[in-house]
C-alpha cells in the first residue's frame, strides 16, 4: 500500500482500539459488548494488517503469540463460568446490583473481547498472509 | 406354536437369500462378463502377474448389481453438490408434507 | 501462485454462454417452490407479527430481573454473559475450533 | 429432593474442553506434549462419566443448572438412562480413538489433537443438552470441528470433501436453527422440557417443526436421502476419526430420539412408518454401495450408514411392538462397539501401508493374524453371526419385525447378508491376497483398544442379557414425566 | 408480517444461490443470506408492537416487561452471528485451498469423489 493509507491507517488505529475498549467497558449499561468491542478492536488490526502488508507488522503479528493469547482468554473465559457455576451454586448469591460494575458480566467482557479480538485477528491475518 | 419353529425360520431364510445372491452372481457374471480391457486399464499399463490382478475380487458384485439395475444409486453419487443438495430439500419438503397429511 | 491467477476464473464465468435451461436446472426450480410453498405454509400459524401475548414469562422473568441478579442494565448483554453463559462458552468454542482449523490449512511450514 | 447430586460427566466437557484450549497454548512450542494431553483428557472425561453412570443407576435422572438460574431461565443439563447410556460409549471409544491415534498421527498433532477434543467436546455436549439452543450450538461445535478434521491432510480428497461438507452441513443446521425459530415463535421458551408442557398438540406448525428437525438431525446421523456427506467425510479424513464420526452419527440419532421422546411425544403412528419407510431404504442403499467400494474407509462409511438403518428400523418397530425400542438402544450399543473396531483395525492398516486403498493395502503389507482375525470378528458382528454381540441385537429386531411385518424381517435378512458379502469382500482383498513380504508391527496402543473391542463383541455375544437389561432399564425411564418432573424439581 | 414474508423470501434466495450457482464463494454468500434469513425471522419474532430497546435507563424504569421488546432472541442471534461468522471465515480458508489444489471455483469440477 502507498503512504497515504499507511499513515491513515496508523493514525486512525488508536481511536479504533479505543473505540473498541470503550464498546467493551459499557456492554453491560448500553448497546455493545465484548463481541461487537472485539469486532472492533479487530478491525484496527486488520486495517493494520492489510496497509503494512509486508512490513515490520509481519513480525509484531506472529500467529504463535495470537494463539497463546487466545487460548488464555478462553482459559479466562473457562475458569470464569466455572466459577459461575461453583459460586453461584453452592456459596455465594449475588442478589445485589453491583452498581457501574455489573457483575459478573464485565469481567466476562473483558475476556470475550480478548478472545474474539485475537480470533478475528489471526483469521485476517492467515488469510491476507497466503 | 410358531415361537419353538422362528429360529429355524429365520436360518432358513438366511440360508435361502445366500443361495438366491449366489445364483444371481453366477447368472449376473454370464450376463455382464468383467472384459478384458478393463483389466488393462487396471494395471495402468504396466506388466503384472495375473495372479496378483484383483479385478475379479475389486469388482466381485459389480456385475450382479448391473444386472439388477442398481447402480442407478451409484451413478446418483456423482460428486454434484447441486445434487446431493436437492436432494435434501427433496427429502425434506416431502418429508414435511408428508407430516401435514397424517399429523 | 502468479501464473495461475488470471487464467481460471475468467473463462468459467460463462457469461457469453447462452441459457438454455438443463434437465437439472428445472428439478432445482421446482424443488425450491415446494420449499417456498412449506415455507408459506408456515406463515398461517405464527403468532401475529408484533404481538407478544402468548406464554414469554422467560423473557420477562430476564427483563425482570436482569438488574438485581445481574447487574447489568443491558438485558441482551446479561442473557449473553450470564443467564445463558453456557451457551456463549458453546459460541467461543466454535470460534476456536474455527481459527484452529484456519490454523491448520494455512500453516505450511512449522513454527 | 433432598440432596443435590454433582454432575460429574458435565465436568467431563470442562475438562476436554480445557483440554483443547491446553492443548494449543503448550503445544505450540512442544509439540510432542499434545497426544498425552489428549490421552489423559479423554480418559478423565471416561472416568468421570462412570461415575454418573453410577448416579444415574441409583437416581434416574440427575440434572443441573448451568450458573444456578431455575430451570426454565437458565440453562440444563440433564442425564436420563438414554443420555448416559450413549455418554459412557461415546467417552469409552473416544478415550480409544485417542490411544489409536498416539501413532497414526505424526505430523500436526497440535491441530489435529485440539480438534480432536473439540469434537469430542461437541458430542458430549450434545448428549449433555436439556435446552434446544444449546443443543444447536454443540451440534455447530462437533460441525466446525469434523470439517477442520476432514480437511487434515489438506490433499485433493480431503479438501473437496471438506467444502462439500461444509456447505451442505451448514445447510441442514441452519434448518435446526430455523425449526429452534418456529418453536421459541410457538412456545416462547427453550427448555426442553418446558416445551413438552407447553407445546400442545394443535398448532399446524407442529408437522414443519418436526420434519425441519428430522431433516437436520438425520442430516447428522446419516439417514439416507441425507447421507451423502459421509464417505466423503470419512475418507478424507484421519483413520481414527472414522469411529469419531460413529459417534457422531449416534449424537444424531440421540437428538432424534430425544425428540421423539421427551419433546414432542409422538403418538401418531404414521410418523413411526414414515422413520420405518427411512430405516429401509438406509439399510439397503448403504450396503448395496458398500458393495461396489474398493476404498476401505469408504467401504466402512457406508457400512456404518447401513447399520444406523438397523437402529432406526428397530427404533420404528418400537411404536408397534414394545420390544423395538430395546431393540434399537441394544444395536446402538453394538454399532458403537464393532463399527469403531473396523475402523480401528483400519486405521492399523492405513498406517503400515500408507494408503486407505484396499488392493494397495494388500500388495504392501503382510498378512497379520492378530489384526486379521480381529478385523473378521468386528465384520462378523456387524453381519450377526451368532455369539457375537451384533446378533443379539439383530435377532431381537428379526423377531419382532416377524411379529409387526414379516417382509421387514426378509429385508433386514437380506441386508444382513449383503454385510457378509461386503465383509467377505474386504477380508478377502485385505488380508487373503497379500504379495508382500512386508510385516507390519502393530503398536501396543493400537493394539490394546482393538483387543478390548474383541473381547467387547464376544462378552456381549455370549452374554446378551447385560445388554438387554441396560436396553430395558432405558426404555423404562424414557416417558417424558420423569423427565420435566425432573427438570422442574417437582 | 412483513417482516416474517421478507425473511422467508431471503431464505428462498439463499436456498436458491445454494442449488443453482456453481461458483463457490457464491455458494458461502447464498449460505450467509439463508442464515441472515432465519436471524431476521428470529428477532422478528421477539418484536412487539411500539417496543422499546431492552436496555434499562432512568426513563424506563417502572413499566419495564410491558413494554419492551424479547430480548432473549436478539441474544440468540448474536450467538448464532458469531457461528455464522466462523463458518464464513472457514470456509473462506478452505476456498483458497480449493483453489490452489484444482485451479478454479468451479464446484462442478471438484469431482473426484464420487461413488
Amino acid at each position: 500500500m502507498d503512504t497515504i493509507v499507511k499513515t491513515t491507517a496508523r493514525i486512525m488505529f488508536p481511536f479504533i482500539l479505543m473505540y473498541g475498549i470503550y464498546i467493551t467497558l459499557h456492554g453491560h449499561l448500553t448497546p455493545g459488548g465484548g463481541f461487537p468491542g472485539g469486532v472492533i478492536i479487530a478491525t484496527g488490526f486488520a486495517l493494520l494488517i492489510i496497509a503494512h502488508k509486508e512490513s515490520r507488522v509481519e513480525h509484531t503479528f506472529r500467529q504463535i503469540s495470537f494463539i497463546d493469547a487466545k487460548s488464555i482468554a478462553g482459559f479466562g473465559i473457562l475458569l470464569l463460568i466455572m466459577f459461575g457455576i461453583f459460586f453461584r451454586l453452592n456459596i455465594i448469591q449475588v442478589e445485589k446490583s453491583l452498581g457501574i460494575l455489573g457483575g459478573l458480566t464485565l469481567p466476562s467482557n473483558i475476556f470475550g473481547t480478548i478472545m474474539v479480538a485475537t480470533t478475528l485477528v489471526i483469521i485476517v491475518y492467515s488469510i491476507i498472509k497466503e | 406354536m410358531i415361537a419353538e419353529f422362528v429360529p429355524l425360520l429365520i436360518a432358513s431364510v438366511f440360508a435361502i437369500i445366500i443361495a438366491v445372491f449366489a445364483l444371481l452372481m453366477l447368472i449376473s457374471k454370464k450376463i455382464h462378463p468383467t472384459k478384458k480391457d478393463q483389466r488393462k486399464t487396471f494395471a495402468c499399463g504396466e506388466e503384472i502377474e495375473e495372479k496378483n490382478l484383483n479385478i475379479p475380487a475389486e469388482s466381485l458384485y459389480n456385475n450382479m448389481i448391473k444386472t439388477l439395475r442398481l447402480d442407478v444409486i451409484r451413478r446418483w453419487h456423482s460428486g454434484n453438490l447441486a445434487s446431493y443438495i436437492i436432494t435434501i430439500m427433496l427429502g425434506m419438503v416431502l418429508m414435511i408434507i408428508y407430516f401435514i397429511y397424517v399429523w | 501462485m502468479g501464473n495461475r491467477a488470471g487464467k481460471a476464473p475468467y473463462k468459467e464465468r460463462g457469461m457469453m454462454k447462452k441459457y438454455i435451461p438443463e434437465k437439472k436446472k428445472i428439478v432445482g426450480v421446482l424443488v425450491l417452490a415446494l420449499f417456498a410453498f412449506v415455507l408459506a405454509q408456515s406463515l398461517f400459524f405464527i403468532p401475529q407479527f408484533g404481538d407478544l401475548d402468548v406464554g414469554r414469562d422467560v423473557s420477562s422473568y430476564y427483563i425482570d430481573n436482569s438488574l438485581e441478579k445481574t447487574g447489568s442494565a443491558n438485558i441482551v448483554n446479561s442473557i449473553v454473559w450470564d443467564f445463558r453463559s453456557y451457551d456463549t462458552l458453546g459460541e467461543e468454542t466454535v470460534l476456536f475450533a474455527a481459527t484452529i482449523g484456519i490454523v491448520l490449512l494455512v500453516r505450511r511450514r512449522k513454527i | 429432593m433432598g440432596d443435590k447430586i454433582e454432575m460429574f460427566s458435565f465436568y467431563a466437557i470442562l475438562i476436554l474442553l480445557a483440554s483443547a484450549f491446553a492443548t494449543a497454548v503448550i503445544g505450540i512450542k512442544r509439540e510432542g506434549v499434545a497426544p498425552y494431553i489428549a490421552i489423559a483428557s479423554t480418559f478423565t472425561a471416561l472416568v468421570l462419566t462412570l461415575l454418573t453412570l453410577r448416579d444415574v443407576i441409583a437416581n434416574r435422572i440427575v440434572t443441573m443448572q448451568i450458573g444456578g438460574w431455575l430451570a426454565p431461565y437458565g440453562i440444563t443439563v440433564v442425564m436420563d438412562p438414554l443420555s448416559i447410556v450413549i455418554t459412557s460409549i461415546v467417552a469409552t471409544i473416544g478415550f480409544f480413538a485417542a490411544l489409536v491415534s498416539f501413532r497414526f498421527v505424526e505430523e500436526r498433532k497440535v491441530e489435529y489433537y485440539t480438534l480432536f477434543s473439540l469434537i469430542m467436546v461437541g458430542i458430549l455436549g450434545v448428549l449433555h443438552a436439556g435446552d434446544m439452543f444449546n443443543l444447536f450450538v454443540f451440534i455447530e461445535i462437533l460441525s466446525i470441528a469434523s470439517y477442520s478434521l476432514v480437511a487434515y491432510h489438506r490433499d485433493k480428497i480431503s479438501i473437496e470433501a471438506s467444502i462439500k461438507y461444509l456447505i451442505m452441513s451448514s445447510f441442514a443446521t441452519g434448518l435446526i436453527l430455523l425449526s429452534i425459530a418456529f418453536i421459541y415463535g410457538l412456545t416462547g421458551t427453550l427448555n426442553m422440557a418446558d416445551i413438552a408442557l407447553k407445546l400442545g398438540t394443535e398448532s399446524g406448525l407442529l408437522p414443519i417443526i418436526f420434519g425441519l428437525l428430522l431433516t437436520g438431525f438425520g442430516f447428522k446421523a446419516a439417514l439416507v436421502p441425507f447421507h451423502a456427506w459421509k464417505p466423503d467425510a470419512v475418507m478424507g479424513a484421519p483413520a481414527p476419526i472414522g469411529a469419531i464420526f460413529v459417534l457422531a452419527s449416534l449424537a444424531g440419532v440421540y437428538a432424534i430420539f430425544r425428540m421423539f421422546f421427551t419433546v414432542f411425544f409422538i403418538t401418531n403412528i404414521s410418523v413411526y412408518y414414515l422413520i420405518i419407510g427411512l430405516s429401509v431404504a438406509t439399510m439397503i442403499v448403504g450396503a448395496i454401495l458398500a458393495l461396489q467400494q474398493t476404498d476401505i474407509l469408504r467401504l466402512l462409511a457406508y457400512a456404518s450408514i447401513s447399520q444406523v438403518g438397523y437402529i432406526f428400523l428397530a427404533f420404528g418397530i418400537g411404536a408397534l411392538h414394545g420390544f423395538g425400542y430395546t431393540a434399537a438402544i441394544f444395536h446402538l450399543i453394538n454399532v458403537a462397539i464393532f463399527d469403531s473396531l473396523l475402523f480401528f483395525c483400519a486405521a492399523v492398516l492405513i498406517h503400515g501401508a500408507g494408503s486407505s486403498d484396499m488392493h494397495k493395502i494388500s500388495q504392501s503389507v503382510r498378512f497379520s493374524p492378530i489384526l486379521g482375525y480381529s478385523f473378521m470378528i468386528g465384520m462378523l458382528a456387524a453381519v450377526g453371526v451368532p455369539l457375537l454381540n451384533g446378533f443379539a441385537s439383530k435377532w431381537i429386531i428379526y423377531i419382532t419385525t416377524l411379529y409387526v411385518q414379516p417382509l421387514l424381517t426378509i429385508i433386514a435378512l437380506l441386508v444382513s447378508v449383503l454385510t457378509l458379502a461386503y465383509g467377505v469382500k474386504a477380508f478377502y482383498i485385505m488380508f487373503l491376497t497379500n504379495s508382500s513380504k512386508k510385516r507390519m508391527r502393530i503398536p501396543i496402543t493400537m493394539l490394546v483398544p482393538i483387543l478390548i473391542l474383541v473381547a467387547a463383541c464376544v462378552f456381549l455375544g455370549i452374554y446378551p442379557q447385560l445388554g438387554v437389561q441396560i436396553s430395558e432399564f432405558v426404555v423404562k425411564n424414557l416417558a417424558n414425566i420423569f423427565y420435566i418432573g425432573k427438570v422442574f424439581g417437582i | 408480517m412483513l417482516a416474517y414474508i421478507a425473511s422467508m423470501l431471503l431464505l428462498i434466495i439463499g436456498a436458491y444461490t445454494l442449488v443453482m450457482k456453481d461458483n463457490l464463494i457464491k455458494k458461502i454468500m447464498g449460505l450467509s443470506v439463508f442464515s441472515s434469513g432465519i436471524h431476521i425471522f428470529l428477532i422478528s419474532l421477539g418484536y412487539r408492537a411500539g417496543g422499546i430497546p431492552p436496555l434499562l435507563t432512568n426513563l424506563n424504569f417502572n413499566q419495564i416487561s410491558a413494554i419492551m421488546v424479547d430480548p432473549l432472541p436478539q441474544a440468540l442471534v448474536l450467538t448464532s452471528i458469531v457461528i455464522n461468522l466462523s463458518i464464513t471465515a472457514f470456509a473462506m480458508a478452505i476456498i483458497v485451498d480449493v483453489y490452489r489444489e484444482f485451479g478454479t471455483l468451479n464446484i462442478k469440477k471438484l469431482k473426484s469423489l464420487r461413488g
